[in-house]
This record gives C-alpha cells, sequence and structure tokens, in this order.
C-alpha cells in the first residue's frame, strides 16, 4: 500500500450542513496536499482542521491533490471521514482496507 | 374678607420677594395640543439638542424596532454630531448604526447588547471610546449616580395620548411592559414619546406620564409586531433543548426551593420555554404553586398565570406578542419598572425576592464565570440583560447551555469575557452532565441523591475538549473596544479589538 | 425531507415545480436541465435548478425557512453540479440572501440595483483579473472591442481597425459563449486571421464573465424581444468594476445596431452605465456607423443568409478575405 | 446470566451527521446506526465511513453499538459488515430475516471478518423480521446461532408483505408480535417492537409501548429521541414491583450468604428465574432514576 496515487477523478462527499463538512477533491499540476479550507470555526480550530486533513491524505497516499473543504463546524472525525470518502470516490476504491482507515 | 383675616395673617399674603402673578393672554385650551410635533424633526428642534448630548433610546421592540433607525436618520440629517448613544439595548436591526459611528454621528454608546454586524465592526475597531455595556439593573445605577445622564430620550410607544399618557399594551405594534422607557421617562432631561396612534385624554392607566413628557410626535411605524416577540412561541421540538430542558426542570424539582410560594424566572428560547413546560407538568403532579413570576415574561408564564401555576407576573419586559398582551388584560399581571426589577442600589428590587432564576449562556469557564456578550471568535454578539444581576440575588441561579455548540465548546478553562461571576452562580446545566459550584456542599448532594448527573466541572471541560479539541487562542490588540460593566458600575472586564 | 432529481424528461414532476415557484412567485427558467427538489410529506418544499454552470429557480417554502434547509438543498444541489462535471458555478440571488450563499461556499462578485447579485462558487474572477493585469499596455486611450463575430465581416474589421486608428491600444474579446451558428474555435480563427495585420491590439478569448450565459443569461434569450435591465446592468458593472481597471479601459467601440433591438438596448445602457459617475474611472463608448455594401449595411447576419442561399460572389463582398477562405474550407468540410 | 437492559434502540442514519455527532447525549440503551433503508444509493460509501468512525469514537465506547447492515445480495451488505466488525459495533442487525440460512450465511461472513483481523467479542446479531416468511420460520431464526441476542419486528415492510397497512390499533401486527415474542423467548434471546413513526404523537407513542411490554417485549426500536424518555417512563417499575424485587434480592443475598441452596420468602420457595426477573425490575428501576446507585 506504499504506492502513491496521483491519478486521480474529482470528487466530493458530504454535505454543507451544520456539523458536518463538505470534501471535495480534485488532481492539482503542483505536487503535495494544497489545502483550501472554509470554516465556521476558522479562528480557532483551522490549523488543527489543517493539520488533521493533511495527516488523512497523506496516510492515504494520495499527492498532487487539492481539498477543498467547507466546514460547518464538524468534529475530527467527521471530516476525516468525509476526507477518506472524497479520496476513496476519487480512487474509484469501493474496498478499502478497513484496518488502514 | 373678614371671615379669612380670622385664619390668614393678611401679612403673609403679601408678595414680598415672590414674582407678581400675571394673567397671560391666551385662549383657554391652547395647551392641551401643545406637546404635539408635526415631525421628528421638529421634536429634536424644540428639545434643543445639541452636539455632544446624550440621547437614549428603549429596547422593547427588540428585534421589531424601527424607531431608532429612523430617529437617527433624521439626527445624522440634521447635522448632529459626537452624540452618546445610551440604549437600553442594541438588536442587529440596528446595523445601520454603523454609518452613523463612521460619519462621527454618534462616538460613544452605553447598551446592554451588541450584535450583528454592528457588534462584529465595535470589535473590528470601529469606535475610538469603548462601549459601555452594563447590565439592565446596573444601567439604572448609572443613571441613578449620574455617570449616565439623559439629555433627549426617543420613547417609541403604541399609544399615547396628546398630552403624553402612554402605555405599550395596546394598539398596533404592542410592546407590552415599558419597564425600561420608565426609566429614561425618569431621568432625562427633555422626554419626546413617538407614538404610532394617538388616544383621547387620558389614556389611562398609563406607563409613561404626562408630567414626565415633554413633546409627541405621531409616526406611522414605531415597530414591526411579527419582529417584536422572542420568536420562539411554539413549544420546542429540538431533542437537545427538550433533553437540557427536562434536566433543568429536575434540578428545580430537588433543589429544596420547590415549594409552595416559590418564585422564578427564566429568559427566551427554546430550553427555556420547554422548562417552564415541564416545570407546569411538575406543579400540577405536586399542587405546588409559584407567587411570582419575574422578568422578561414569555407566553408559557401567562399561561401559567392563567392556570391559576403562577399567582403573580411581575413584567419589566414582554418577550412576546401573548404577554405583551395579556399586561393589559390581566389584573395580576403587573408592568414593573427596570428599578423595581434589578436595579442594585433601588430600594426594593424584586430580584432580591427571586428564587430561581434559569439562565443561558455563550461560555462558562471552570470557574463558573459566565460570558453572555462575546462568541467563540472574541466578537461582540450578545447581551448582558439582567443576567448578572438575577445571578447575583436569586437564591438559585442555573445556567443551562449545551456542552458543545457544534465544534464550539461552550464549558471552557476561562471565559472569553466575564459578564457574570463564577460566585454569583450555582449550577451549570448541561446535556452531558451538571455541574453544581463546589460552596453549594447541600445541592451537589440533594441532586446526587434524585439520581442526576452530576459532575465536576472539571471533567465537563475535559469532555468538551476531548470532543471539540483544545481551540486556539484569539489574538487580540490592546485596544479596549468594551468595557463591561458590573451592576455597581465596576469594571468586571474589557473586550478586545480582535487582531 | 427528502430530495430527488427530476429530469427534463418528467413533464408532471415539472409541471409540480413550476407551481411551486409561482406559489413562491418565482418563474420556472426553461433552460434548467436538472431540478433538485426537496419534499416533505409528499409536498414540494424546496427546489433548485442547474442550467450550465448556473444554478437557478433556487426556492424554500415559508413553512421550513431558517431550519438549515438551504444548506441541505444547496448540498444536494451542488452534487448534481459537481458529478455533472462543472466545478466553477454561478448564481443569481438577492442581496438579502448573500449570507446564505455564503455559508455554502458562494462569493460576492457584483450587484446591480441592490435588486439582484451575482455570486460564484470559484472566485475564479479574482485569477482572472491578475491574468488581464499582466496583458496591460499603457496609454491615454485604451480601447476595448466585445465581438461574437457570427462570422467576422468586412463590418467587424471596419469596427476594429477604427478603434486601433484611435487608440494607443486596442483589447478585442472574443465572446467564448457557444450558442451562436458558428463555434467559439472557428469564430476565433476567422477574427485571428482577419485582424493580423494590425500592430497594436492583443486578442482575448472571452470569458464567463463578458457576456455569457453565466453571468448574463437573458442576453440568449433574444426572443423575448428584450432583456432585463438589470442583467445588463450587472454585466456592465462586472466590466466596468472589474474587467476594465486591470487593462486600463478608457473606450469600448462597439457597431451601431439599428435593426437589433436588444442589442441596441444594450448598447444604449453601456452608453449611461459605463459613464456614470462612480469610484471607478469612466469609460466611453464610441459607437461607429456601419459601413454599407451595394446600399445594405453589412453584417453577420446578412452574410449567415447568403451562405443559406449560397451566395458566394455577395459573401466574397461583404467579408474580408481570411474568412472567405476560412468559410469555404468550412464548407468543404461540410460537404 | 445477568440480562442487559435494552428498553430502548435509537436509530440513527448513517448519512444524519447530526444525529451520529449527538445520538450518544440521549443516553438509549442501545444506539442503532443505520446504512439500510435510510441511506440513499448515492449515499451508502460515505454513511458508511461515518458510521465506522463512530463507532470509534470515545463517545460511543460506553454505550452498546448496533448497525443495520445491508443484506448480504446487495453490493453494500459485505462492506458494511467488514466495516463495522472492525470498528467495534456490538451488535449487526441482519435486515430482512427471511430463513434460517439468512442467519447463518450472515453467521458464517462475521465469523470469517472476525478471524482475518483477529477480533476476540464475539459480534452479537439481531434479526429483524419483516416479511410473513420470517415471521412463519421465527422460532428457526431464533435459535440457529449462539450469536442471536435477540429478534425484531421490522413493520412497515411487513405490513406491505401482507397486503395491508399500520394502523393505531396495530391489529395487523398482533400475529406477528405474538409469533415473535414466542420464538424469542422459546430460543431464550430478546424481543424487541418495530418503530412508532408518528413522532409528534405521544399518546399515541405511550399506547403502543404499554401495549407491547404487556405482551411480554423487552424494548422498542426508536426514530427521536424525545421518544427516550416516553418509553423509558412506560418501562419504569412501579414501587410495589421495586418493594418486592427488593425483598426478593435481599432473601437470595441472605440464602447466599448463609450457604443455603434454597432461597425462600415468606415461607415460600423463589427460584432462580425469579431472582434474575427481580434483579432486572431493579435495574429497570435504577436505569429509571426511581432508584439511588446504591441501593
Amino acid at each position: 500500500m506504499n504506492t502513491l496515487h496521483v491519478d486521480i477523478q474529482p470528487a466530493h462527499a458530504g454535505t454543507l450542513e451544520s456539523s458536518d463538512a463538505f470534501v471535495r477533491v480534485m488532481p492539482n499540476d503542483r505536487a503535495g496536499v494544497e489545502i483550501e479550507l472554509e470554516s465556521s470555526v476558522a479562528e480557532i480550530y483551522g490549523d488543527a482542521i489543517e493539520a488533521s486533513v493533511l495527516q488523512t491524505v497523506l496516510a492515504m497516499n494520495v499527492d498532487r491533490v487539492k481539498v477543498m473543504i467547507q466546514d460547518k463546524g464538524a468534529l475530527d472525525f467527521v471530516i476525516k471521514a468525509r476526507v477518506q470518502t472524497a479520496l476513496l470516490r476519487a480512487l474509484g476504491v469501493s474496498e478499502p482496507d478497513w484496518s488502514t482507515l | 374678607m373678614k371671615d379669612i383675616e380670622k385664619y390668614v395673617n393678611p401679612k403673609a399674603l403679601t408678595p414680598s420677594n415672590a414674582s407678581f402673578f400675571r394673567y397671560e393672554e391666551k385662549s383657554k385650551g391652547e395647551e392641551r395640543r401643545a406637546k404635539l410635533c408635526l415631525s421628528i424633526e421638529e421634536a429634536i428642534y424644540r428639545s434643543g439638542l445639541k452636539d455632544g448630548m446624550t440621547i437614549s433610546f428603549h429596547h422593547a421592540f427588540r428585534g421589531g424596532d424601527l424607531l431608532l433607525n429612523n430617529v437617527m436618520n433624521v439626527i445624522a440629517k440634521m447635522g448632529f454630531k459626537d452624540l452618546t448613544l445610551a440604549s437600553s439595548s442594541l438588536a442587529s436591526v440596528h446595523d445601520p448604526l454603523i454609518e452613523h459611528i463612521q460619519n462621527g454621528v454618534v462616538t460613544q454608546i452605553y447598551t446592554s447588547g451588541l450584535r450583528s454586524k454592528l457588534g462584529e465592526a465595535i470589535s473590528k475597531g470601529l469606535m475610538q471610546k469603548p462601549v459601555q455595556i452594563h447590565s439592565h439593573g446596573g444601567r439604572v445605577h448609572l443613571l441613578q449616580s449620574g455617570e449616565l445622564h439623559i439629555d433627549v430620550a426617543f420613547l417609541g410607544v403604541p399609544v399615547s395620548d396628546e398630552f403624553g399618557n402612554a402605555n405599550g399594551y395596546s394598539g398596533r405594534s404592542k410592546c407590552g411592559s415599558l419597564g425600561y422607557a420608565m426609566m429614561d421617562a425618569h431621568y432625562a432631561d427633555y422626554v419626546v414619546v413617538l407614538s404610532e396612534s394617538l388616544e383621547a385624554y387620558p389614556n389611562v392607566p398609563a406607563s409613561l406620564h404626562q408630567d414626565q413628557v415633554d413633546a409627541i410626535v405621531v409616526v406611522d411605524e414605531v415597530g414591526d409586531p411579527s419582529k417584536i416577540g422572542a420568536g420562539e412561541t411554539r413549544m420546542t421540538t429540538n431533542p437537545k433543548e427538550l433533553l437540557l430542558a427536562s434536566h433543568t426542570a429536575k434540578v428545580i424539582e430537588h433543589s429544596g426551593l420547590f415549594k409552595e410560594g416559590f418564585s422564578i424566572q427564566t429568559g427566551t428560547g427554546g430550553a427555556s420555554l420547554a422548562t417552564t413546560v415541564f416545570l407546569s407538568e411538575r406543579m400540577e403532579e405536586k399542587g405546588i404553586h409559584a407567587s411570582f413570576g419575574l422578568g422578561g415574561i414569555t407566553g408559557t408564564m401567562v399561561y401559567m398565570l392563567k392556570r391559576g401555576l403562577i399567582k403573580t407576573l411581575l413584567d419589566v419586559q414582554s418577550f412576546d406578542e401573548f404577554a405583551a398582551k395579556s399586561i393589559g388584560e390581566n389584573k395580576n399581571h403587573i408592568e414593573i419598572s427596570a428599578n423595581e426589577y434589578a436595579n442594585p442600589s433601588s430600594k426594593g428590587a424584586s430580584i432580591k425576592q427571586l428564587d430561581i432564576v434559569v439562565l443561558s449562556a455563550l461560555e462558562v469557564d471552570v470557574a463558573f464565570n459566565v460570558n453572555v456578550i462575546t462568541g467563540s471568535k472574541g466578537l461582540l454578539r450578545g447581551a448582558s440583560g439582567g443576567h448578572s444581576d438575577t445571578a447575583a440575588e436569586a437564591k438559585l441561579s442555573i445556567i443551562v447551555a449545551p456542552l458543545t455548540r457544534g465544534r464550539i465548546p461552550t464549558v471552557t478553562q476561562r471565559v472569553n469575557t466575564v459578564v457574570t461571576p463564577g460566585a454569583t452562580v450555582d449550577v451549570l446545566v448541561t446535556d452531558q452532565g451538571i455541574a453544581v459550584n463546589p460552596k453549594n456542599v447541600e445541592l451537589k448532594e440533594r441532586l446526587k441523591k434524585a439520581g442526576l448527573h452530576v459532575v465536576d466541572i472539571h471533567t465537563l471541560y475535559e469532555r468538551a475538549i476531548a470532543l471539540c479539541g483544545e481551540p486556539a487562542q484569539i489574538a487580540y490588540t490592546d485596544k479596549i473596544v468594551a468595557v463591561i460593566r458590573y451592576r455597581d458600575g465596576s469594571i468586571i472586564d474589557v473586550v478586545r479589538q480582535l487582531a | 425531507m427528502v430530495f430527488s432529481e427530476v429530469p427534463p424528461t418528467s413533464k408532471v414532476r415539472r409541471q409540480k415545480i413550476r407551481e411551486f415557484l409561482q406559489s413562491v412567485s418565482l418563474e420556472m427558467s426553461e433552460d434548467v436541465e436538472t431540478f433538485v427538489v426537496a419534499k416533505e410529506e409528499e409536498r414540494i418544499v424546496a427546489c433548485g435548478g442547474l442550467s450550465g454552470k448556473v444554478l437557478k429557480n433556487i426556492a424554500i417554502d415559508e413553512s421550513i425557512r431558517g431550519e438549515g434547509a438551504a444548506l441541505s438543498l444547496m448540498s444536494e444541489l451542488l452534487k448534481v453540479a459537481y458529478r455533472e462535471g462543472r466545478f466553477e458555478l454561478f448564481l443569481f440571488t438577492k442581496p438579502e440572501y448573500q449570507e446564505v450563499f455564503e455559508s455554502c461556499g458562494f462569493k460576492y462578485i457584483e450587484q446591480a440595483h441592490g435588486e439582484v447579485i451575482l455570486m460564484e462558487n470559484s472566485y475564479a474572477i479574482e485569477a482572472y483579473k491578475k491574468r488581464l493585469r499582466k496583458l496591460r499596455h499603457s496609454g491615454d486611450t485604451v480601447g476595448c472591442i466585445v465581438m461574437n463575430a457570427n462570422p467576422f465581416t468586412l463590418g467587424h474589421r471596419y469596427l476594429v481597425q477604427e478603434a486601433c486608428s484611435r487608440s494607443d491600444w486596442v483589447h478585442l474579446f472574443v465572446v467564448k459563449e457557444d450558442a451562436s451558428f458558428f463555434r467559439f474555435e472557428d469564430r476565433y480563427r476567422m477574427i485571428e486571421a482577419g485582424v493580423r495585420d494590425f500592430t497594436n491590439l492583443t486578442l482575448h478569448e472571452g470569458s464567463d464573465y463578458m457576456i455569457s450565459k453565466a453571468t448574463f443569461p437573458t442576453y440568449f434569450i433574444k426572443d423575448k424581444g428584450r432583456i432585463n435591465s438589470l442583467y445588463t446592468e450587472l454585466d456592465l458593472a462586472i466590466f466596468r468594476h472589474h474587467l476594465a481597471p486591470p487593462l486600463g479601459i478608457t473606450h469600448r467601440f462597439v457597431g451601431e445596431e439599428p435593426l437589433c433591438v436588444v442589442t441596441n438596448e444594450y448598447n444604449m445602457q453601456m452608453k449611461r452605465r459605463l459613464a456614470e459617475a462612480s469610484e471607478y474611472p469612466p469609460i466611453e463608448l464610441v459607437e461607429l456607423k456601419r459601413i454599407a455594401e451595394a446600399g445594405e449595411p453589412i453584417s453577420a447576419s446578412r452574410v449567415r443568409g447568403a451562405m443559406k442561399e449560397n451566395r458566394w460572389d455577395e459573401i466574397a463582398r461583404l467579408v474580408p478575405q481570411s474568412t472567405y477562405r476560412l468559410l469555404a474550407a468550412m464548407k468543404e468540410e461540410v460537404e | 446470566m445477568k440480562q442487559k437492559l435494552r428498553r430502548s434502540m435509537l436509530f440513527v442514519p448513517g448519512s444524519n451527521t447530526g444525529m451520529v455527532c449527538n445520538a450518544f447525549i440521549y443516553q438509549p440503551d442501545t444506539v442503532m446506526f443505520d446504512l439500510e433503508d435510510s441511506v440513499a444509493l448515492s449515499e451508502k460509501d460515505s454513511a458508511r465511513m461515518m458510521v465506522f468512525h463512530a463507532l470509534h469514537h470515545f463517545t460511543y465506547q460506553n454505550i452498546e453499538t448496533a448497525v443495520r447492515v445491508n443484506p448480504l445480495n446487495s453490493p453494500f451488505g459485505l462492506q458494511d459488515l467488514e466495516a463495522v466488525i472492525c470498528a467495534g459495533a456490538d451488535i449487526i442487525r441482519l435486515p430482512k430475516t427471511d430463513t434460517m440460512d439468512d442467519v447463518l450465511e450472515m453467521e458464517q461472513e462475521i465469523a470469517h471478518i472476525e478471524n482475518r483481523i483477529g477480533r476476540e467479542k464475539k459480534t452479537l446479531l439481531l434479526a429483524a423480521i419483516e416479511s410473513a416468511l420470517g415471521v412463519v420460520n421465527a422460532v428457526d431464526i431464533a435459535r440457529c446461532s449462539k450469536r442471536m441476542m435477540g429478534i425484531a419486528l421490522g413493520a412497515e415492510d411487513f405490513v406491505r408483505d401482507l397486503r395491508t397497512q399500520r394502523t393505531k390499533e396495530g391489529t395487523e401486527l398482533s400475529a406477528a408480535r405474538n409469533q415473535i415474542l414466542l420464538a424469542a423467548r422459546a430460543a431464550k434471546i430478546g424481543a424487541f417492537d418495530s418503530v412508532f413513526s408518528d413522532v409528534k404523537d405521544k399518546e399515541g407513542f405511550v399506547h403502543e409501548a404499554q401495549y407491547i411490554k404487556g405482551l411480554g417485549f423487552d424494548g422498542k426500536s426508536l426514530i427521536n429521541p424525545n421518544q427516550i424518555p416516553w418509553l423509558h417512563k412506560v418501562f419504569e417499575p412501579s414501587q410495589k414491583e421495586i418493594d418486592w424485587a427488593i425483598e426478593v434480592c435481599e432473601a437470595a443475598k441472605d440464602a447466599k450468604e448463609k450457604g443455603l441452596g434454597v432461597i425462600s420468602l415468606d415461607g415460600k420457595m423463589v427460584d432462580a428465574p425469579v431472582v434474575l426477573r427481580a434483579e432486572w425490575i431493579l435495574d429497570l428501576a435504577r436505569a429509571s432514576g426511581v432508584l439511588g446507585e446504591e441501593q
């Protein structure tokens, strides 16, 4: 599972409802993970959210990706679930290895 | 003459230093309509308003107030500058003030609350002088002490007569109690009543009296009746609010104060409303009646009055149309002034007779300090209201709040802004546990024994942080944008400008 | 609330949407491809549609307002748009709903008359302005032409020629929307070939921000005989406030439009809106008379008419050689 | 063996983030995450991921969790199972159970996954019976697996299968309720009633809850947290029951301390099942807040 995924399709997951997050992922021409975050709690949790998203993306070995998040005060595990779902969709993976998520 | 001389020393009738009586030639009855002005401009002109003076408004119309903006527009157009605005509170409808502040019309504000864009702009440094945030009782104290001196008061009412006898419970835009306006009428040098309609003299019983009023203007609208209410008049179906209400009702029931003749004050909002409903059920089951309900009065309180569960309502502000109407209809629904309600230096404020108060919070810290004025981002977005007044005086002050709002923790290490000191708070009810102030050993035991989920406030804090994460510190500059005045006038905290 | 999608083929369900929109005083846009509908107990309580890059007919019933219904609806609507591969989206709304849509990730671009605002979810306009800034040429007179050229005629060339002779530099934009007889690439090729000899000219591909279905939808529904003046104002405000400043445009050149009511109205509004007092520098509108051939003005529609009837001699007199060659080549391709 | 209280099983749609984040605060006896009927086809994967993370979250560690997975013959069933067993769900609710084979097939898959990931605690099974065929086979379904902790009636699908509708009186469900209850008791497992869908109708809900409690059901599935206190109130034991239970338990304790093999109360012998019943009543009383923890 150490291959770096660079070939992804645009995908999204989540909703704009309160306590949820709407996450979009799309291929990026630059290497690395670019995160664009808009959050209703940006002032107090913005950095924490970005760090958590970055960690989640890196753990899934995805590179050259742009992650756009519209956060409505979602708890950390919710954001993680949304990012993972979006990335699995982007990679076309329907049977992930649950022990790694 | 002879007869009179028997009783009166004729020398005393001789005027010595007094001015001589002179009969002024005018037709009788002319003065009857002399207070009526044709326009707001005329009233302002007559009031002798000058740059640098203090003007005031009351907030009984809440979010439906149309008057403040209208009067301010006229004042701005007339070219006045450097005024101090002392409204008993400000709502989101008052965002247009931003422009008047930018243009130097208003340079200082006294208020209980600040919200919306105005609160945000002030938090970001809109004003040079910091806003003075006072409690409802504290405002009267400031008026009484003379720190706050109102030159001209503009008091909107639905109904007045041509002599200035006005009330808030009849007419179109009913606001109910004029408890805050009464203070302005009492303390202001010049009092302008702006009324939606003119009744025949005498319009009694009156809340604002003819001997307090200088000028009257009839205006098209003073308020939007549909927005005067706090909004929530139906029983909530929100499970979290119902859960909080159910916990709160249980705390009251087992507090030791829940007995015949107890007294209570609650606020607005879903949880507060539901608390009174649950409490009513317990009162009916146990055959307990309350002696009085105090403060801002809601429709559910009126309902309790009508069912005989509460004997008297003491109403300083009517929170919805039912309460606004009831004050004119039920003889046990009594209008009281802010002085009678909560002024700490009043000869008699009802809160000193109060058993239980149920209050809300934006934040509560582990020392039970409560913030009801700044939000999680450090913006001014709330109101001090009667919070610190009632917490200080009621036998049992209960703060009700969800442990978290979305990802925003309500229980914190240290509140952004202290409005009500922790020493005056008795118990905090959350959806994930009830924390009793450690000083209330007996209460804690009572609640525990009743099977309620009592926890240490630090446990609540840790749980909130486990859910949300440790929040980053909000960055402020050194500049003070608001001063939080405690009810006795002292400074309890300050709010700084956002960086 | 239960959400469902309604395709254009579902006549019965479309009718129900139409009725719901009427109940909230909105007219259904006929060009909406997919509607998202929210129902509660079989009754429509909210809907929104996708039309190209534009979200339209977004409406929510009074009974469920303020319960986060807007956010749920927009979530569903965005899912449909993204699934269709449309990532850069626009919407028009009343100013009082700006905050609602901001919380859905949309950003304010421009407003007209305090009645309608245009928002987009990508904020690509900032990137676009940055790109324009790099193409700036200094000069006292910097002209601009926005041209559809369907196809590029001698009339168009005259307009360009006049603009170039009167200006230090000219920016020529080609309307990008594919709503004309000739495809965008073909129109662009014709213009490119026809203006090659001008040395003080930059040819630009148009964008969503300049006479496009995204930001100026009513321009493309000309059969109504008139264009909504609000949307015209919006289009012109975007031009004056966002596109002209980075390029330093001082003049806009247009051909007179005595025949087409819609375009004529557009020109008249342009004259007023671009020059009226504002914090932005005024832009002068230069209206040039149409040149004629055989006593009749040269217009693109005349060329298209001649093509239909295979009058190639006439076409040769109406268009530059470059256009003629391209038209001929295209004809051959078709045959 | 001491019986766990399972009065209330709160349904939480896996696609409803707000509910997933908040359900625990209402303290139902069991939280039942749903991946099946309440989740749209296009959100099956996102709901699964959400429930996977919720099951790991600290807020759900001290509360029993069940997950209603999609049927194994759907494209989602197996993935649902993988995810939630990995995440440590206590119970799998098996939807639309018609035959014993449905259970055995599910049991096999569960065992397979548990073996593979090395999960030691056995995942339990709760079979939802939602068809006439399922009701007829209820006895077999209830008895065929050691993992089976209970069977539940799924009324909505069931009435459709019977070609009728649900009514307030519930006569259309009486055969199914009785059969399911008998099958559950015969197998010594739990019996759970269906949801009551009009969330505003407290009176109707309480009426139905009293009825199924009277029949002998252990509890009920719920669709709204507001129904939890209503239901718990119905299951609250009376003071008379509590007094009786305390006496029985004291007698049992007494007998144990004296090393007696036989428990007697008021001169009558008390069986072990009676003691269990008494203990259960005291548990209920504590859970209902009518009996202090230490008592």
